[in-house]
C-alpha cells in the first residue's frame, strides 16, 4: 500500500494528505437505499480519509473527456465511509454529474482525487468530555456515517439524529446506526424538522459538541440553536467547486474573517466563524 | 494513444530562462501553496509545470468578488473570483518565500488600477531574484481597469514604456481577448518593451440562475474559459503570431498535447494550462508527455504560415 | 419537459411589425428558397420563424470563401463561408420576389464595404414594401470591413448618420462581438438613429487540420457559433440592454426555449436561433413552442436588471 | 402513409422532396459487413428516396443534445437501400459521429431529415441506350445499391464495380450483385483499383454511363477515364455538411460555373460540370 496509503495528516489530524494525481479507481458495487445510491469503489492507493473530507470524482466515461460536454468538471462528494483500499459515497441524483455517476456499473471507471479538505476535529481535546451530538439532513449524512465509525471506534460515542423529506429519502438512515429520524411529512420518525430533535436534545443535555452537515436552512437553524446555546458546532457546508484543491478561489464561503475556500479550509468549519450558514449558491 | 514519452525530451528556452518542457500554468489556475497543503511535499516531487505563474497581485489586499464565483458550461467555465489576494505586502511576506521554494522558475503575474501602482509593483520585484520574469495583467476581465488598459494599443504602450525602464527582467504582456483587435494591442507591447506577450484571458460570459432567472454570479458577469474557447485562442494566438517578433505564451482550452500542438504551431513557444488543471491537477505534465509523444511522431514543425486565400 | 403550449400564445410587436411569436433565424442560417426546394411547398405550411432575415446581401455578386468552410467544435462550428451572395441586382430579380412570397414578415441583411455602398443598398430597398425591416451587418468576422465599421462606436455612428435619411424603414445594426466595447458601439448606433439592434454575430475562431496541422479552414479563420458561444452571447446581450433603449435581437447558441427565456430576460424583444436549425431545420417553431411553454409556468418577468456588487 | 410517403419528385426526378422536420425513427436492426455496419430503421413516414439521395442522422441520445458534446451536427448518410416504411444506411467507423451511429442497437432512437439533394439520372433518356456502369470505392458503394435496386427492377441492369482496401472492407461487397471487385491488397478479387477494371470494361465497350461514389481519388480518377473516352459520368461526391438542406453554404464544391452547395445541386454531379472531383476537405 506504501507511503500514501498509511495517510499523512496535517491540520490537527483533521487532514489526510491527498496523493497529487487523480487516481483511476473501479467501481465494485452500486447500491440503491430509497432515494439515494451508494457507490463502493477499490481505492487501493488511497490514503485512510478522515471523517468530514471529501473527494472529487468524476466518470472516466462521458465526462467531458478532452470534448466538453455536461458534466465536464469533477464534483465534490464527502467520503461515506472508508475500509482499506475502499471507499464509499452516498448520491443523490440532482443534476448531469450525480446523473452520470449513479448510472456507473461495477467495473466502470471512475477519477478520484482526495480526500480532500479539512474533516471534523474529534481528538479528545475537541470533545472535551461532551458527547457527539450528530446532525445530518438528506444526502449530508454521508460524513456522518464515517464520523460515526470513527467515534464508536474511539470508544466516545454519538447520538444521531437524522432528517428526511419524506420515506423515499429517509431510506438513507439505514447507513447509520442507532438514528433518530425526523421527516418533512412524518412518513418516518418525528413529523417534522431534525432541528426539533436537536433541540430537545440539547435542552435535556446541553453537554455537547454538534457535528452537522445537510442542507443550507438546516445548517443555519443548527448554528443558530447552538450559539443560542453556547454549544459548540462543526458544520460541513458545501459550496460550488472547481478543483477541489485550493486552485481556483470559486469556492469561497464568507466567514468573520472574510472569505474562505471551502475546499482547503472546509468544508466542516467552526460554527463560531460564520455570521451565517446560508451560503450563496449552494443546496439545490 | 501516444507513446509514452518523456516531456525532458522538450527543453526550451523562453525570454533566456531555460524550462524543460513548454508547458506552464495560467495564472490564477493553481495555487502551489494551497497545492501544497492539499497534496504535502509530494507535490514537488511530480511539479506539473515547467514554470510557476502566480495568481494576480494588486498592491493593496483584496476578497474578490462575493459568491457564486462559478458557472459550470459544456466544456468550460465561467468564473467571477475577481483577484482575491494578500495584496504585494502580503504576498512578499508569506507567498513569496513559499513558491520561491519551488523546483521551478517562477514567474508573477501583477495588476494595477493605474500605471503608477502597475509601476511601484514592477518596482518591488524588479530586484528580487526569486523571480524570473514579470506578467502584466491588462485584461482581467473582471475588474474595470484591466479591459481599459488591456483593450487599447495606445493605453497598453503607454503601460509599458513607463514600467520598462524600472526592471531588467522578462516582461509579459497577458492580452485580454475582450478587444477589437489583440494583434494591435500585441503590436503596441512589442514596440514599447515587452519582451513576451500571453494570450488568451477569459473572455466575458454570464449565466442566469437556472430557477429564478436573475443573475447566478456573484460578480454578474465572469470569464468564459476551458475547451469552449480553444478555437478562439487559436484564432488570436494566429493572428497575433504573425504580427510580433515577440515569444508567445498560448493558452486557452488546452487539454491535451494535441491542444498544446496546435498552439505551438501557430506561434507559440510556451503553452499555458488553466481549467483543465481542475479536472485533473497534473495535467500539465500529463500534456507535456503527450505532446513529447507527438513530436516523437512527427517532429516540431517551424511554426507555420497561415496564407489568406 | 414544457407543457405543449402554442407560439400562438406569445405575440410580439417590434418596431411596428407585429410577429406571432419572437423566434426569428439568424441571418445566414436558413435559406429559404433552399428549404423549397428540399421540402417543397410543405415549408410554407411550418415556417418555422415569425419573420425570416435573408442572407446578407452586398452590392456585387460574391462566390465566398474556397472550402472547407466547415469545422465543428463541441458544442459549435466554426464557419467561413465568406458572404456568398448573388450581388443586390441578383437578389432583387431571383429572391426578392420568392422571399417576398414567404408567410411571414421579410427582414433584407445588406453590408457594404464602405459608406456608399451600404447607401445604395439601403436606398435599393428602401420603397420595396415587400421588406419590412433592414438588418445591416457591420460585423461579419470573415471579412475585413466588417470588423472595421461595427467594432468603433464612431465608424458604426458614421454609417447610420450616412444611410438613416435614406428610408423611413425599421434600421437594425448587426453588432459584432469582436470588440472591445459593444455597448459603446450600439449606444453610438442609438445615438445615430438606429431603430433596433442585433447580437451576437459570430465570434473570430481557427481550426487547425486533424493530421497535417496547417491551416483547416479555406478562409483561414472562421465564425465561431452555437451552444459554445451562448454564455458570451448573454453577456454582451446583458451588457447593451444596460446601454440602450432600443429593441434588441438576441441570438447566440440558442437550443431551446430556456435559452431563448434567458436571452428575453436579459433585455431581448426578440431571439433569433442560426446553427440550431442545421441540426433540426424546424428548430424555429420548437423553440417558439418550449418558450409558450415556459411562460405558462411562470409569466414574462420584466426584463431583469442585473446589479454589479 | 400519407402524402409525404408518396414522394413528390422534382429536378427531373431526381428529387424525392423531404418532409420539413427531422424525423425521429427506430433503429430496427444493426448488421455488421466486414469494416462496414448497415443500420435499418423504420421510417413509416418517410417517402421513397430517388438512389443517390441522401439524409442527416443524428443520434437522439447523446448527439449534442442540449449540451454541445461531439458529435453535435447531424451527419449526411446516403440511402444504402429503401422499401416502403424502412431505410437502409451503410457506415464506416472513421470519427465520433459515425463511431456513436455505428453503437446504436435495435430500439434506439435516430433523427432523420431527408431524402435529402439530388440522386442519379437513371431516366432511359439519360441512358439513351447505353448500359449503366456502377463504380464504387469503400463506404461510396452504399448508394450504388439503391441504384442497382432500380436498374434492376426497371430492366436497365447494371454492371458493378467495386474497390475496397483489403478483405474486411470487401467483406460490403455482399451488399450489391453480381459485383467486379478489386483490393488494394489482393486479398479479394482483382489486385489493384476499381479503375483498372472501368478502363478494361470502357476499353471493352465504350457505349456506358458511369455512375460512380467514392473517395475524392477514386472520383477524380473516374472523371478522367470518362472524360478522355467521353463517356458520360454522374458522379456522388462528398463534403462537410452542417444542415444538409441547403441553409449554411457550407458543402460548397468548384464546379466550371462556380461554387455550388452539393446539399442542394448535388451530392450526385455530372463529371463534365468539374474540373476536378478532389474536393477540399473531403474524404478522411
Ligand atoms: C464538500 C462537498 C461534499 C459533498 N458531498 C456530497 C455527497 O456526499 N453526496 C452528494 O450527493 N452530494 C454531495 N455534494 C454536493 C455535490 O457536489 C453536488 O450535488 C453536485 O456537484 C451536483 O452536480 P450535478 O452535476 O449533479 O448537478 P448541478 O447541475 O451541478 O446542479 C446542482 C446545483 O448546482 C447549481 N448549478 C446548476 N447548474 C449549474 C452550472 N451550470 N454551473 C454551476 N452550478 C450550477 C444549482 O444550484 C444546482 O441546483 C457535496 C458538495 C461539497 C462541496
Ligand atoms: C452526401 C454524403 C453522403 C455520405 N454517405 C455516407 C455513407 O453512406 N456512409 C458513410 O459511412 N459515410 C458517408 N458520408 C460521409 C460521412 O458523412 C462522414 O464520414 C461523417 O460525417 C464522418 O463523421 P464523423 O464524426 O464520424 O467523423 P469526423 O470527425 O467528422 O471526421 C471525418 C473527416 O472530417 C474531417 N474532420 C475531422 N474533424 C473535423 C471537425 N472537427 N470538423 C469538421 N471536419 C472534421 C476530417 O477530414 C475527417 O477525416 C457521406 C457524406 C456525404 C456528404
Ligand atoms: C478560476 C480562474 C481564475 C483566473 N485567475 C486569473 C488571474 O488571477 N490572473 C490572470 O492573469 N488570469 C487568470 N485567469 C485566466 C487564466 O490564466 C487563463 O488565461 C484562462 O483561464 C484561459 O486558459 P484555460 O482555458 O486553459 O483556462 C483565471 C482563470 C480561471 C479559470
Ligand atoms: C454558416 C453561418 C453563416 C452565417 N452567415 C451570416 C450572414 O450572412 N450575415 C450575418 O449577418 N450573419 C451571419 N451568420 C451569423 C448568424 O446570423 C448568428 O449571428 C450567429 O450564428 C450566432 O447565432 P447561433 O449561435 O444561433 O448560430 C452566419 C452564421 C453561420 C453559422
Ligand atoms: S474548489 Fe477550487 S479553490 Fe476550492
Ligand atoms: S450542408 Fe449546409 S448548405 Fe449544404
Amino acid at each position: 500500500m506504501g507511503a500514501a496509503a498509511e495517510g499523512l495528516t496535517t491540520d490537527d489530524g483533521r487532514r489526510t494528505l491527498a496523493p497529487p494525481g487523480r487516481r483511476r479507481v473501479t467501481v465494485l458495487a452500486r447500491q440503491q437505499f430509497g432515494a439515494y445510491a451508494v457507490l463502493r469503489v477499490a481505492d487501493p492507493g488511497g490514503p485512510p480519509p478522515r471523517p468530514g473530507q471529501f473527494a472529487m470524482l468524476a466518470a472516466v466515461e462521458r465526462w467531458g473527456g478532452g470534448d466538453g460536454e455536461r458534466p465536464f468538471l469533477p464534483r465534490a462528494f464527502s467520503v461515506l465511509r472508508a475500509r482499506p483500499g475502499e471507499l464509499e459515497f452516498l448520491l443523490e441524483d440532482v443534476g448531469p454529474g450525480t446523473n452520470r455517476l449513479a448510472e456507473l456499473e461495477p467495473g466502470d471507471g471512475l477519477w478520484v482525487l482526495g480526500p480532500l479538505g479539512i474533516g471534523f476535529g474529534v481528538a479528545a481535546s475537541e470533545l472535551a468530555g461532551r458527547r457527539a451530538l450528530l446532525v445530518g439532513g438528506g444526502v449530508g449524512i454521508a460524513p456522518l456515517a464515517i464520523l460515526q465509525d470513527e467515534l464508536t471506534a474511539s470508544g466516545a460515542g454519538a447520538t444521531v439524529l437524522l432528517g428526511f423529506r419524506d420515506g423515499l429519502h429517509s431510506a438513507g438512515a439505514a447507513l447509520l446506526r442507532e438514528t433518530r429520524i425526523a421527516t418533512d411529512d412524518g412518513s418516518h420518525g418525528h413529523e417534522g424538522l431534525v432541528t426539533d430533535l436537536l433541540a430537545e436534545e440539547l435542552d435535556r443535555d446541553p453537554a455537547a459538541v454538534v457535528y452537522a452537515c445537510g442542507p443550507p436552512p438546516m445548517l443555519e437553524a443548527v448554528r443558530v440553536l447552538c450559539a443560542e446555546r453556547e454549544v459548540p458546532a462543526q458544520l460541513a457546508l458545501e459550496s460550488g467547486m472547481a478543483c477541489g484543491f485550493g486552485a481556483c478561489f470559486g469556492c469561497v464561503v464568507p466567514t468573520r474573517d472574510g472569505y474562505v475556500r471551502l475546499c482547503l479550509d472546509g468544508p466542516v468549519l467552526d460554527a463560531d466563524r460564520l455570521d451565517s450558514a446560508l451560503t450563496p449558491g449552494a443546496g439545490h | 494513444m501516444t507513446p509514452l514519452a518523456s516531456a525532458a525530451d522538450l527543453p526550451t528556452s523562453f525570454c533566456g530562462i531555460e524550462l524543460a518542457h513548454p508547458i506552464v500554468n495560467g495564472s490564477g489556475t493553481f495555487d502551489a501553496i494551497a497545492a501544497r497543503r492539499a497534496f504535502g511535499p509530494a507535490l514537488e516531487e511530480t511539479f506539473p509545470f515547467a514554470a510557476f505563474v502566480s495568481k494576480t497581485v494588486t498592491l493593496m489586499p483584496r476578497q474578490g468578488n462575493p459568491p457564486p464565483r462559478l458557472w459550470e458550461l459544456p466544456g468550460g467555465l465561467i468564473n467571477s473570483i475577481g483577484l482575491p489576494n494578500k495584496g504585494l505586502a502580503g504576498y512578499l511576506t508569506h507567498d513569496l518565500p513559499e513558491l520561491a521554494a519551488l523546483p521551478v522558475p517562477l514567474i508573477v503575474n501583477v495588476m494595477g488600477f493605474t500605471r503608477d501602482e502597475v509601476a511601484e509593483l514592477v518596482r518591488a520585484f524588479a530586484e528580487r531574484e526569486e523571480v524570473a520574469a514579470l506578467e502584466l495583467n491588462v485584461s482581467c476581465p473582471n475588474v474595470e481597469t484591466g479591459l481599459i488598459m488591456g483593450a487599447d494599443p495606445t493605453e497598453t504602450a503607454r503601460l509599458v514604456e513607463r514600467v520598462r525602464p524600472l526592471t531588467t527582467k522578462p516582461l509579459i504582456v497577458k492580452l485580454t481577448p475582450n478587444a477589437t483587435d489583440p494583434g494591435a494591442v500585441a503590436a503596441a507591447a512589442e514596440a514599447a518593451g515587452a519582451d513576451a506577450l500571453s494570450l488568451i484571458n477569459t473572455i466575458r460570459g454570464m449565466a442566469l440562475h437556472p430557477r429564478t432567472g436573475d443573475q447566478w454570479l456573484g460578480g454578474v458577469t465572469g470569464g468564459v474559459s476551458g475547451a469552449t474557447v480553444r478555437a478562439v485562442a487559436l484564432a488570436q494566438v494566429a493572428d497575433v503570431a504573425g504580427r510580433v517578433r515577440l515569444p508567445l505564451v498560448a493558452m486557452g482550452g488546452v487539454q491535451r498535447g494535441r491542444d498544446a500542438d496546435d498552439l505551438l504551431r501557430a506561434g507559440a513557444t510556451l503553452v499555458a494550462v488553466g481549467t483543465e488543471s481542475f479536472r485533473d491537477p497534473l495535467a500539465g505534465a500529463r500534456i507535456a508527455a503527450e505532446l513529447a509523444g507527438l513530436r516523437q511522431e512527427a517532429p516540431a514543425p517551424g511554426a507555420v504560415a497561415f496564407h489568406r486565400p
